[in-house]
C-alpha cells in the first residue's frame, strides 16, 4: 500500500453520501436558529428547519437512484438498496419530527431535533455501509444520539430508559465489535464482500459471524435480545420511540441484509444464517404473546415491533432475491402503519400525559370517529388484514418464505399473526365496544395538530402500498 | 362496473359517517336504496364482461380480476337482496353507524364473490370479517364481546390459512388469476407434493367459514349476538363463502385432493348434519335454533359438493341460494319478534300468532322453506342433492341424510309453534303486528323462496364460474 | 318378467298443449286460497262462499271430462294426456297427467270437498278466523290435486308434502289449544317421515332409470332387478304408511281429531289419508312386478285394519272412534290395492269417501249441537234431538259394515274376496274378523250416542270422566242449520248407491273405467275354496254377530237403563294395552323422540362447550398465560436484561463455535 | 487456512479474557460507573484483537478501526457518564438495581 498525500476520493464519493451530509448539516442550522431567533419563534423555526433539512436529504438521496457507485474504497455503496433504506429512514424521521413539536422542555427541543437528525444520519450511513468500520461508525452515530434522546422527557421513566438503553446497547455493541474483530482476524479484510470468500470452516469466522449477528439482533429487537425494547420504548418520549421503532430497525436491517446477501449468500453459508431465522420465528411468537397482556400502547407497539421485525427478517430466509425485495417492502409498510399508529397516540396526548394508556382509546370511536377510524386502519394493517399494506406485505413475505423452502417459518408466521390479531383488534374493540357506564369524557387537547399530517399521509401510504405494491425491483445487484 | 358494485357500497358506507346524526332513521333507507340499486344493477348485468386491473407481477401474477358469471351472479343477487331486506326491516340504535357497517360488509362480500383471482378472493375474505366484528362489539348485548372474539379468531385463523395456501399456490403456479374461465390460462391441477398442504389450507378456511362440524362453535354465539339484520346477511351470504370456495376454488383447481378428501368430508358433513339437527331440537334461543339448523343444512351441501355428482352439484347450488334465502328470512322475522317481545326464548314466548297474524305468516313460510317443504326452495336443493348422492353410490350417505329432514320438521315446528302458537302468554309486551313496510321487507325473500322452489332451472346452469373446468371433477358412475 | 308389466305406460301421450280446463281445475283452488289469505278479513262471511264456489267450479269442470275416460285417449287435450309444465334437469320434468285414476280422485276431492266446504260455512260460522279456515281448505284441495294430477314422482312428492302441510294447518287451526298444536306437530313430523320414504324411493328409481316421471319409471318396471323394485316399493310404502295411517305410523291420525270436524271429514277420512291407496294404485306396475311387496303391503294393510278396529272398540270420543275406523278401513283399501285387487281397493276408497264423510259430518252435527262435546258418554238419546245426524250416521254405519245394498257392501266384499282370490287366505281371515269387529264398534257408537237417555247433564264424576279438560267451544252461531244439513243429506245418496257402479262383474261400469290402467293378471291357482257368494254370506254372518254383541251390550232396554253406571265401570275396565293404543306412541317416543332430544342435550351441553370448544379455549388460555409469563420475565432490572442478552449470546455463540462446516 | 501463529493466539486469548471480564462486570456489578467501565473493557478487548489481527495480516485497516473505536468509546463514555448523573441525581445509592420503574 503506497502512502499518498492526495485524498484518494473524488467528488463522486462525496455525492454518494450527499444525503447524509445534508441531514448532518441541517442540525447546525437548527441549533443556530435556536440560538439567534426570538423565543417564540424558536420552536417553529427549529422544527421547520429540521423538516426541511430532512426532506432535502430525501430529495438528494432520490437523485442518486439508478447511479450505482462504490464510494470510499468500498466503505459506502450507493445503489437501489441503499436508497431504499435511506428513504425509509428519512420518512421515519419526517413523521417523527411531526410528533416532536414538544420534544423535551422548550429549551431542549432544538437540541433534541438536532440529535434526531444526527441519529438519522447514522442510520443512513448504515444503509450504505459496506465495510465493518462504516457499519460501526453508523451504528454508534445512531446510538449515541438515541441515548441522549431517550432521556429527553421530564419523567423518571425517560432517565431510566436512557440508562437501560445505554448499558444494554453498549454491551451489544461490544459483542458486535468483538465479532467484527474476529471477522477481520479470519479474513484479513474489513470489507463485507471479502467475507464471501472466507473459509467457512474456521471457528474464528463462525464465532465472528455469531457475535456480529448478536449485535444486530439486539438492535432489531429479535427475541430474546428484545428485552430492552419495551422499557425503553415506554420510557422514551413518544417521538423518539416512534423514531427508534423504524429508523434504528431500518439501519440495522440494512446491515443484516447486506451482510447476509453480500457475505453469506453461498449455499454452504446458509447454515450460518440459520439462527437468524430461528430468532425471527421466536420473535414472532414472543412478541405477539407478550403483547397480549400489555395495557400501554407504547409497550404494546414495542412488542408488536418485535414481532413485525420477525416477519421482515423471515422474508429474507434463504437469502433469495425476491425475499429481500419483499422484506424491504414489508419494512416500508411497517414504517407507515407503525408511524401512523404512533401519530394517533401523539394526537391523543395532552399536557404532560402521553395518550398511550389503552384506556385512552375506550369509546374513541364515538368521541373522535375519524381518528378512531384511522387508528383502526393502522391496527388492521399491523394485524395483516386487508385492504392495507400490512396484508399485501404479509402475502409477499409468505410467498417469499414458502418460495425459499422455509414453509415452517411461514407456518410460525401464520400462528404469530393469529395471536397478533387479538393484540391489535383488542384496541379496536376498546374504541368501538360498549363502554362501561357513561361514555368516557376526556378533554382532548392535542399538543400539536402536526401529527394529523402524519396520520393522513401514513393512512394514504398504507392503503396505496397495499393495493399497488411497488416492490423495489433492482435492489439486489447493488448489495456488496 | 363490476368493481363498482363492490367498491361503491364500501365507499358509500364509509361516507355515511358524515351523515347527520339527526337523520339517523333515514340512514336506513339510504342503505336500502344502495343495496336495492346494487341488486338492480347486478340483475341487469348478467352478461357483464370480466374486468381486470393488474396488481402484482412478482412473485406471482395477481390481478384485480372480477367477473359476474355463473355462481357469482346468483350469489351477488342473493347478497344484495338479503342486505336490502335486512336493512329495511332493521330497527336499531345508532342506525347510521350500523347501516354504514352493513354497506361495507355488502361491498366486501360482493368483492369476494366477483373475484376471479385467488389473492383478491383472500383479500375480501379477510376484509369481510372486519365489519362483522365491529358490529358484534358495538351492538352485542353482552359486554364481554366473547362472541365477537370467537367469531374473529376462528375466521381469521381460517383466513390466514387461506392466505398461506394462496401464497403457496401463487409461488407454485406463477399466477393466482385462475378462477375465471375467460382470462388467463386454464389452471393446472397441482401435484401431490404441495397439493395436500395447499388444499388443507383452503379447506380449513372454507370449513371454518361455512362452518362445518367441528369448526362450528363460533357460529351459535355470533348469530345469537349479532343484530338480526347482520345475522341474516352473515348466515345467508357470508357463510356461503366457504361452500362457494369449495365450488369455485378447490373443485376446479385441486380435483385430485378433492377426491382424496371425500371420505373425511362425508364424515364431517354427515356428523354435522345430524349433530346440528338434534342440537337445534333442544335449543331455547330461537336464533340458536336457526344457527344449529344451518350447521345441519350446510353439512349436506358440503357432502354434495364433494360427491362431484352433477346432479348433487346442481342441488348444492340451489341449496346454497335456498339456505341463504330462508335463513335470512328466519333471522329477519325472528328479529322482528325479538324487537316486539324483547326475548328470544322459545319457552318464554308463545301465542303471538293470535295478535300478529302477519308475523306468523312470514315465519310460517320461511320456516317451511327451512324444513324442506316440497315446493319451496329448500326441497329443490335437497332432492337434487340426495338423488345425486344416491346416484353416485353413496347410498348410506343419502339414507342417513334423510333422517335430519324429519328432525328438521320437528325443530322448525317447535320454533314456530313455540313462538306463534299455544295460549297467549300474559306478561309479554303487547306490540302491534308487523307493519306493511315490515311485510314488504320480507316479501322479496318469500317471493324468491317460492320461485326458486318451483323452478330452479336458471340457477342449475350456474354450478361454477367456469362450467368447462368443473367437468374435470365430475365423477360419472 | 311378464312383458305386460308397465307396458301401458309407453302409450302415454305427451301433449304440449296446456289443457286450460285441467289447469283451471288445478290452479283455481290455489288462487282461491291466496285470495282468501290476502283478503280474508275484508271478505267476512263471503269467505266461505268464495271458497266453496271455487271447489264446486272445479268439480263442475272435472265432470266435463268424465265421459272421456270411457272413450279412447283423445288427441290434444282430455283424459289420457300428460301436460308438461316445468323442467329442472333431465329426469326432473314436471307435468300433469290426466288419466282415469287422477280423474276419479279429482272427482272425489272436488265433489266431497265441495260439500264439506259448504258444510263448513255453517260449522265455522261463528269463528273469527273463518277466512283463514277456508284458505287452508282451498289450499288443501290444491295440494291434493297436485298430488293426484302430477305425472311424476317429484311432483307427487310436492303434493304429498303440501297436503301434509294443509293437514298440519287444519289440525292446528285452533292454535291456542296446546293439544291441537301438539297434534298438528305430530301429524306433520310423521308425515315428513313419510315424505322421506318417498324421497328415498325417488333416489332409487332415479338411479335405476334416470327419470322420475311415471311413464319412464314404469316402462322400466319389467326390467329392473327384484331387489331394486322391492326397495322402491318399501320406500313408497313408508310414505303410504305415514299418510294413510298404516302401522306403525298411524299414531297421528287419532290425535288429528283435534282439528275442526269438517277437516276430519275432508282430510282425515275422505281424501288425504287415502293418498296411500292412490300411490299404490298409481304404482301398480311396480307392485305387479314384486310379489314380496304385495305380501308385505297386504299384510300391513290387514294388520292395520285389525288394529284400527280393535282400538276403535275402546274409544269414547266420537271422532276418535271414527278416526280408528278410518284407519281400519284404509287398512282394507291398502290391503286390496296391495295384493293387486286394485279395482276393489279403489272402489272401497270411492265408497268410503262418501260414507266416512257422511259419518264425520253427522258427528259434526252432533258435536255442534252439543257445544263441542265429543265424548259419547255425555251423549245418548240424540236420535230425536238431531234426527238428520242420526239418519246420516245410521246410513254411514250400514255402509261401513257392509250391509247389503249400501255402498260398503260392494266395495268391502270385493276387497275381502279379492284378497282370497289372489292367494292370501291369512289376510282374508283377518279381513273377515275385522269386518265383524267393525259391526260391533260402529253399532256400539250408534247405540251409545243415539239411544237411551241423554247423559249430557250427568256429572262427569258419575261417568268416570273426572279430571278431563273442559271442552272449549269455538263459538257457533249465526249460520242457518240447513247449511250444514244440506251437504249431509246430499252425501247420504252416494253413500248408498256408490257401490252400484261395480254391479255386473267384469263388464261393469267400474271395470270398464279402469280398463286401461290395471293390466289383468292371471289369478293364482288353485282358485279359492269357495265362491264370492259364500264369502259374502260368511262376512255378513260375522258382521251380524258383531252387531248382535253390540246390541246385547248397549242396545237392550236393560243396557239403556243402567247406562251411566255401566259406562263408568266399563271405562275403568278397559285393558291397559287398549288405553295406550297398543303402545305405539310410547314406542315412537322411546325409539326416536327421546333419544334425539337426549342426544341434542348431550351435544349442546357437553360436547360443544367441553369437547370441541375446550381445545380452542385452552389454546387461548395458554396464549394468555404465556403472555403474562413473558410480562413476568420483564422485571425492569437492567442486570436481568443483561443476563438474558448474554445468555442468549452464549447459546448463540455456542452454535457457531460448535458448527463444523465443510471446507 | 491453518491455525494462527502462536504469538497471535496469545493476543487473541488475552483479548478474549479481557472481553469476558468486561461481560462479567456488566452482569455482576451494580454500580453504573463500574458497569460503564466494564463496557469500555469489552471495547478495548476488541481493540486489542483488532490490532493483533492487523499486525498478523500486515493490514492497516485494523489499526484505523481501533482508533475509530477509541474515539467512539470516548464519546460513549461521555454520554454514559452524563446519563448516569442525570439518572441518579436524586437517588441515594448509585445502584442500577434501584432503577426498575419500567417493567412488564
Amino acid at each position: 500500500m503506497t502512502p499518498s498525500l492526495v485524498i484518494p476520493w473524488g467528488s463522486a464519493d462525496w455525492t454518494a453520501i450527499a444525503p447524509i451530509i445534508v441531514i448532518a448539516l441541517a442540525p447546525l442550522l437548527v441549533l443556530l436558529a435556536d440560538l439567534t431567533l426570538p423565543r417564540a419563534a424558536r420552536r417553529p423555526a427549529a422544527l421547520s428547519l429540521a423538516l426541511l433539512g430532512t426532506a432535502a436529504a430525501g430529495l438528494v438521496a432520490l437523485a442518486g437512484w439508478g447511479k450505482p457507485y462504490v464510494a470510499f474504497g468500498g466503505g459506502f455503496v450507493l445503489g437501489g438498496f441503499t436508497i431504499a433504506f435511506e428513504e425509509i429512514v428519512i420518512v421515519a424521521t419526517l413523521f417523527s419530527l411531526l410528533m416532536a413539536y414538544r420534544l423535551g422542555r422548550e429549551d431542549q427541543t432544538a437540541g433534541g431535533l438536532a440529535l434526531m437528525l444526527w441519529s438519522a444520519a447514522g442510520a443512513m450511513l448504515m444503509a450504505g455501509a459496506a465495510n465493518l468500520m462504516t457499519i460501526f461508525l453508523g451504528l454508534e452515530l445512531l446510538s449515541l444520539g438515541l441515548y441522549c434522546l431517550c432521556g429527553l422527557a421530564g419523567r423518571a421513566g425517560a432517565r431510566e430508559a436512557a440508562l437501560k438503553y445505554l448499558i444494554l446497547s453498549s454491551t451489544a455493541s461490544a459483542f458486535m465489535l468483538y465479532g467484527m474483530a474476529l471477522l477481520f482476524g479470519a479474513t484479513g479484510s474489513i470489507q463485507l464482500s471479502a467475507l464471501a470468500g472466507a473459509n467457512l470452516s474456521a471457528p474464528l469466522f463462525a464465532v465472528g459471524v455469531g457475535m456480529f449477528l448478536i449485535g444486530f439482533a439486539f438492535k432489531l429487537s429479535l427475541a430474546p435480545f428484545h428485552v430492552w425494547t419495551p422499557d425503553v420504548y415506554e420510557g422514551a418520549p413518544l417521538p423518539v420511540t416512534a423514531f427508534m421503532s423504524v429508523a434504528t430497525k431500518a439501519g440495522a436491517l440494512a446491515v443484516v441484509a447486506r451482510f447476509a446477501y453480500a457475505a453469506l449468500s453461498t449455499p454452504q453459508s446458509h447454515v450460518l444464517l440459520q439462527p437468524l431465522w430461528i430468532l425471527a420465528a421466536l420473535s414472532m411468537l414472543v412478541g405477539n404473546l407478550a403483547a397480549l397482556a400489555q395495557t400501554d400502547m407504547k409497550r404494546l407497539l414495542a412488542y408488536s415491533g418485535v414481532a413485525q421485525l420477525g416477519y421482515i427478517v423471515a422474508g429474507m430466509a434463504g437469502t433469495t432475491a425476491f425475499g429481500l425485495r419483499y422484506a424491504i417492502f414489508y419494512l416500508a409498510a411497517y414504517t407507515f402503519m407503525n408511524l401512523g399508529a404512533f401519530a394517533v397516540v401523539a394526537l391523543l396526548s395532552h399536557d404532560r400525559e402521553e395518550g398511550s394508556r389503552l384506556s385512552a382509546f375506550e369509546g374513541l370511536g364515538y368521541r373522535q370517529p375519524v381518528l378512531a377510524g384511522a387508528m383502526t386502519f393502522f391496527l388492521l394493517a399491523l394485524a395483516g388484514l386487508p385492504p392495507t399494506a400490512g396484508f399485501t406485505g404479509k402475502v409477499l413475505i409468505l410467498a417469499a418464505t414458502v418460495g425459499a423452502g422455509y414453509a415452517w417459518l411461514a407456518g410460525v408466521l401464520i400462528v404469530g399473526t393469529a395471536i397478533s390479531a387479538y393484540v391489535y383488534i383488542k384496541i379496536v374493540r376498546a374504541m368501538y365496544g360498549r363502554t362501561t357506564g357513561a361514555e368516557i369524557k376526556r378533554p382532548v387537547v392535542p399538543s400539536s395538530p402536526l401529527p394529523w399530517i402524519g396520520v393522513g399521509l401514513c393512512a394514504l401510504a398504507t392503503l396505496v402500498l397495499g393495493l399497488y405494491p411497488i416492490a423495489p425491483s433492482d435492489v439486489l445487484p447493488l448489495v456488496k | 362496473m363490476i368493481w363498482t358494485l363492490a367498491l361503491a357500497p364500501m365507499l358509500l358506507g364509509l361516507l355515511l359517517y358524515a351523515w347527520p346524526r339527526s337523520a339517523d332513521a333515514a340512514a336506513k333507507w339510504f342503505g336500502v336504496a344502495v343495496a336495492g340499486c346494487a341488486f338492480v344493477v347486478t340483475l341487469l348485468s348478467a352478461n357483464a364482461p370480466d374486468e381486470s386491473v393488474r396488481w402484482l407481477q412478482r412473485p406471482f401474477t395477481a390481478n384485480f380480476h372480477a367477473g359476474l358469471g355463473g355462481l357469482s351472479y346468483w350469489l351477488v343477487l342473493l347478497l344484495t337482496l338479503t342486505t336490502a331486506c335486512a336493512l329495511a326491516s332493521t330497527r336499531i340504535s345508532r342506525q347510521r353507524d350500523f347501516v354504514a357497517q352493513m354497506l361495507v360488509l355488502m361491498g366486501a362480500m360482493t368483492g369476494l364473490f366477483v373475484a376471479r383471482d385467488l389473492l383478491v378472493f383472500a383479500l375480501f375474505w379477510d376484509l369481510m370479517l372486519i365489519p362483522v366484528f365491529l358490529i358484534l362489539v358495538a351492538w352485542t348485548p353482552s359486554k364481554s364481546s366473547a362472541s365477537a372474539w370467537r367469531y374473529l379468531i376462528y375466521n381469521l385463523t381460517g383466513g390466514l390459512a387461506l392466505l398461506l395456501a394462496t401464497a403457496a399456490y401463487g409461488m407454485l403456479e406463477g399466477s393466482t388469476d385462475v378462477l375465471g374461465a375467460t382470462l388467463g390460462r386454464g389452471a393446472t391441477a397441482i401435484g401431490p407434493a404441495w397439493g395436500e398442504w395447499i388444499f388443507a389450507g383452503f379447506a380449513f378456511a372454507f370449513l371454518v367459514k361455512t362452518p362445518v362440524w367441528p369448526f362450528h362453535t363460533w357460529m351459535p354465539s355470533a348469530y345469537a349476538d349479532l343484530p338480526p339484520a347482520a345475522a341474516a346477511v352473515v348466515s345467508a351470504v357470508q357463510s356461503k363463502g366457504g361452500l362457494y370456495g369449495f365450488l369455485v376454488v378447490t373443485a376446479p383447481l385441486m380435483p385430485e385432493q378433492m377426491r382424496a378428501a371425500l371420505p373425511l368430508m362425508f364424515v364431517l358433513g354427515l356428523v354435522g348434519l345430524v349433530y346440528g339437527a338434534v342440537v337445534a331440537l333442544v335449543q331455547d334461543d330461537a336464533k340458536r335454533v336457526v344457527a344449529y339448523s344451518s350447521l345441519s343444512h350446510l353439512g349436506l351441501i358440503l357432502i354434495a359438493i364433494f360427491s362431484g355428482n352433477p346432479l348433487a352439484l346442481s342441488g348444492a347450488v340451489v341449496y346454497v341460494l335456498a339456505h341463504g334465502l330462508f335463513s335470512a328470512g328466519l333471522f329477519i322475522v325472528l328479529g322482528q319478534v325479538e324487537q316486539r317481545e324483547e326475548t328470544r326464548s322459545i319457552a318464554r314466548l308463545g301465542g303471538l300468532g293470535a295478535r300478529n297474524p302477519r308475523l306468523a305468516g312470514s315465519l310460517t313460510i320461511v320456516a317451511l322453506a327451512a324444513l324442506g317443504l316440497p315446493g319451496l326452495c329448500g326441497f329443490a336443493g335437497e332432492i337434487l342433492i340426495l338423488t345425486g348422492l344416491y346416484q353416485t353410490g353413496a347410498v348410506w350417505v343419502a339414507g342417513i341424510a334423510l333422517v335430519p329432514i324429519i328432525v328438521a320438521a320437528a325443530y322448525m315446528l317447535r320454533l314456530f309453534q313455540g313462538i306463534m302458537q299455544g295460549p297467549e302468554v300474559e306478561d309479554l309486551p303487547e306490540r302491534a303486528d308487523a307493519s306493511f313496510l315490515e311485510l314488504l321487507a320480507i316479501a322479496p325473500l318469500v317471493l324468491a323462496i317460492v320461485l326458486l322452489g318451483v323452478n330452479p332451472g336458471p340457477v342449475l346452469a350456474a354450478r361454477s364460474l367456469a362450467p368447462a373446468q368443473l367437468s374435470a371433477v365430475e365423477v360419472q358412475r | 318378467m311378464p312383458p305386460y308389466v308397465g307396458s301401458g305406460w309407453a302409450a302415454v301421450h305427451h301433449t304440449h298443449n296446456l289443457d286450460p280446463l285441467l289447469l283451471a281445475v288445478w290452479l283455481l283452488p290455489l288462487a282461491g286460497a291466496l285470495a282468501l289469505w290476502a283478503f280474508g278479513p275484508q271478505l267476512r262471511r263471503g269467505a266461505g262462499v268464495l271458497g266453496t264456489a271455487v271447489v264446486f267450479v272445479c268439480f263442475a269442470l272435472t265432470l266435463f271430462d268424465v265421459r272421456g275416460a270411457f272413450g279412447s285417449p283423445a288427441s290434444g287435450v282430455g283424459i289420457g294426456n300428460a301436460v308438461p309444465l316445468v323442467s329442472w334437469l333431465p329426469g326432473f320434468d314436471f307435468g300433469l297427467l290426466w288419466d282415469p285414476l287422477a280423474l276419479l280422485w279429482t272427482l272425489v276431492i272436488t265433489g266431497v270437498g265441495g260439500l264439506i266446504h259448504l258444510y263448513s260455512i255453517g260449522y265455522m260460522a261463528g269463528d273469527k278466523a273463518q277466512a283463514r279456515f277456508f284458505a287452508y281448505l282451498n289450499f288443501f284441495v290444491f295440494a291434493m290435486l297436485t298430488l293426484v294430477l302430477s305425472d311424476n314422482f317429484v311432483g307427487l312428492l310436492v303434493g304429498w308434502g303440501l297436503v301434509g302441510l294443509a293437514s298440519y294447518f287444519l289440525i292446528g287451526f285452533w292454535f291456542y289449544k296446546p293439544s291441537a298444536v301438539a297434534a298438528a306437530r305430530k301429524a306433520f313430523v310423521i308425515n315428513v317421515a313419510g315424505d322421506v320414504g318417498l324421497m328415498f324411493a325417488i333416489f332409487v328409481m332415479f338411479a335405476a332409470t334416470g327419470s322420475t316421471t311415471y311413464a319412464d319409471v314404469f316402462s322400466h318396471a319389467g326390467t329392473l332387478p327384484q331387489g331394486v323394485i322391492l326397495t322402491i316399493c318399501i320406500a313408497l310404502f313408508i310414505a303410504c304408511a305415514a299418510k294413510s295411517a298404516q302401522l306403525p305410523l298411524h299414531t297421528w291420525l287419532p290425535d288429528a281429531m283435534e282439528g275442526p270436524t269438517p277437516v276430519s271429514a275432508l282430510i282425515h277420512a275422505a281424501t288425504m289419508v287415502t293418498a296411500g291407496v292412490y300411490l299404490i294404485a298409481r304404482c301398480a306396475p311396480l307392485w305387479d312386478a314384486s310379489p314380496d311387496a304385495r305380501a308385505l303391503v297386504g299384510t300391513i294393510g290387514a294388520l292395520t285394519a285389525l288394529t284400527g278396529a280393535l282400538l276403535a272398540i275402546a274409544q269414547w270420543d266420537i271422532k276418535r272412534i271414527l278416526a280408528y275406523s278410518t284407519m281400519s278401513q284404509i287398512g282394507y283399501m291398502i290391503m286390496g290395492v296391495g295384493v293387486g285387487a286394485y279395482q276393489a281397493g279403489i272402489l272401497h276408497f270411492y265408497a268410503h269417501a262418501f260414507f266416512k264423510a257422511l259419518l264425520f259430518l253427522g258427528a259434526g252435527l252432533v258435536i255442534h249441537e252439543l257445544g263441542d262435546e265429543q265424548d259419547v258418554r255425555k251423549m245418548g238419546g240424540l236420535r230425536t234431538r238431531t234426527p238428520i245426524a242420526f239418519i246420516a250416521m245410521a246410513i254411514g254405519t250400514l255402509a261401513i259394515i257392509g250391509f247389503p245394498g249400501f255402498s260398503g257392501f260392494y266395495s268391502k266384499d270385493a276387497v275381502i274376496y279379492g284378497v282370497l282370490e289372489r292367494g292370501y287366505p291369512a289376510l282374508y281371515a283377518i279381513a273377515v274378523i275385522t269386518a265383524g269387529i267393525t259391526g260391533y264398534y260402529m253399532f256400539r257408537m250408534i247405540f251409545v250416542t243415539f239411544y237411551g237417555r241423554y247423559r249430557g247433564d250427568v256429572p262427569d264424576a258419575e261417568l268416570g270422566l273426572a279430571g278431563r279438560p273442559p271442552a272449549s267451544a269455538h263459538g257457533h252461531h249465526g249460520a242457518p242449520r240447513w247449511l250444514m244439513e244440506a251437504p249431509v243429506i246430499v252425501l247420504m245418496v252416494p253413500s248408498v248407491i256408490a257401490g252400484y257402479v261395480s254391479i255386473g262383474g267384469a263388464g261393469s261400469l267400474w271395470m270398464r273405467y279402469f280398463k286401461a290402467d290395471f293390466a289383468s293378471q292371471p289369478l293364482p291357482a288353485p282358485p279359492p275354496p269357495f265362491s264370492e257368494l259364500a264369502s259374502t254370506l260368511l262376512v255378513f254372518a260375522i258382521v251380524a254377530a258383531g252387531v248382535a254383541v253390540a246390541y246385547l251390550r248397549y242396545g237392550t232396554a236393560a243396557a239403556k237403563e243402567g247406562a251411566v253406571a255401566r259406562l263408568r265401570t266399563e271405562a275403568a275396565r278397559i285393558p291397559q294395552p287398549f288405553v295406550r293404543a297398543f303402545y305405539f306412541d310410547d314406542l315412537i317416543d322411546a325409539v326416536a323422540v327421546r333419544p334425539a332430544r337426549a342426544l341434542g342435550n348431550a351435544f349442546s351441553r357437553f360436547v360443544d362447550p367441553h369437547v370441541i370448544d375446550a381445545g380452542v379455549t385452552d389454546v387461548a388460555r395458554i396464549a394468555g398465560r404465556l403472555g403474562r409469563e413473558l410480562r413476568g420475565i420483564q422485571t425492569g432490572l437492567v442486570r436481568a436484561y443483561a443476563f438474558v442478552v448474554v445468555g442468549g449470546a452464549v447459546v448463540f455463540i455456542a452454535y457457531f463455535a460448535l458448527l463444523r462446516l465443510p471446507r | 487456512m491453518t491455525s494462527l501463529p502462536v504469538d497471535i493466539s496469545n493476543y487473541v486469548g488475552l483479548s478474549a479474557v479481557i472481553f469476558f471480564i468486561g461481560v462479567a462486570g456488566v452482569l455482576t456489578r451494580r454500580n453504573p460507573l463500574i458497569v460503564l467501565m466494564s463496557i469500555e473493557l469489552m471495547f478495548n478487548a476488541a481493540n486489542l484483537a483488532l490490532i493483533a489481527f492487523s499486525r498478523f495480516w500486515q493490514n492497516n485497516a485494523g489499526h484505523i478501526f481501533a482508533f475509530l473505536v477509541i474515539t467512539v468509546a470516548a464519546a460513549e463514555a461521555a454520554i454514559g457518564l452524563a446519563i448516569v448523573v442525570v439518572a441518579f441525581r436524586r437517588a441515594k445509592n448509585v445502584d442500577v438495581d434501584e432503577v426498575a420503574g419500567l417493567h412488564g
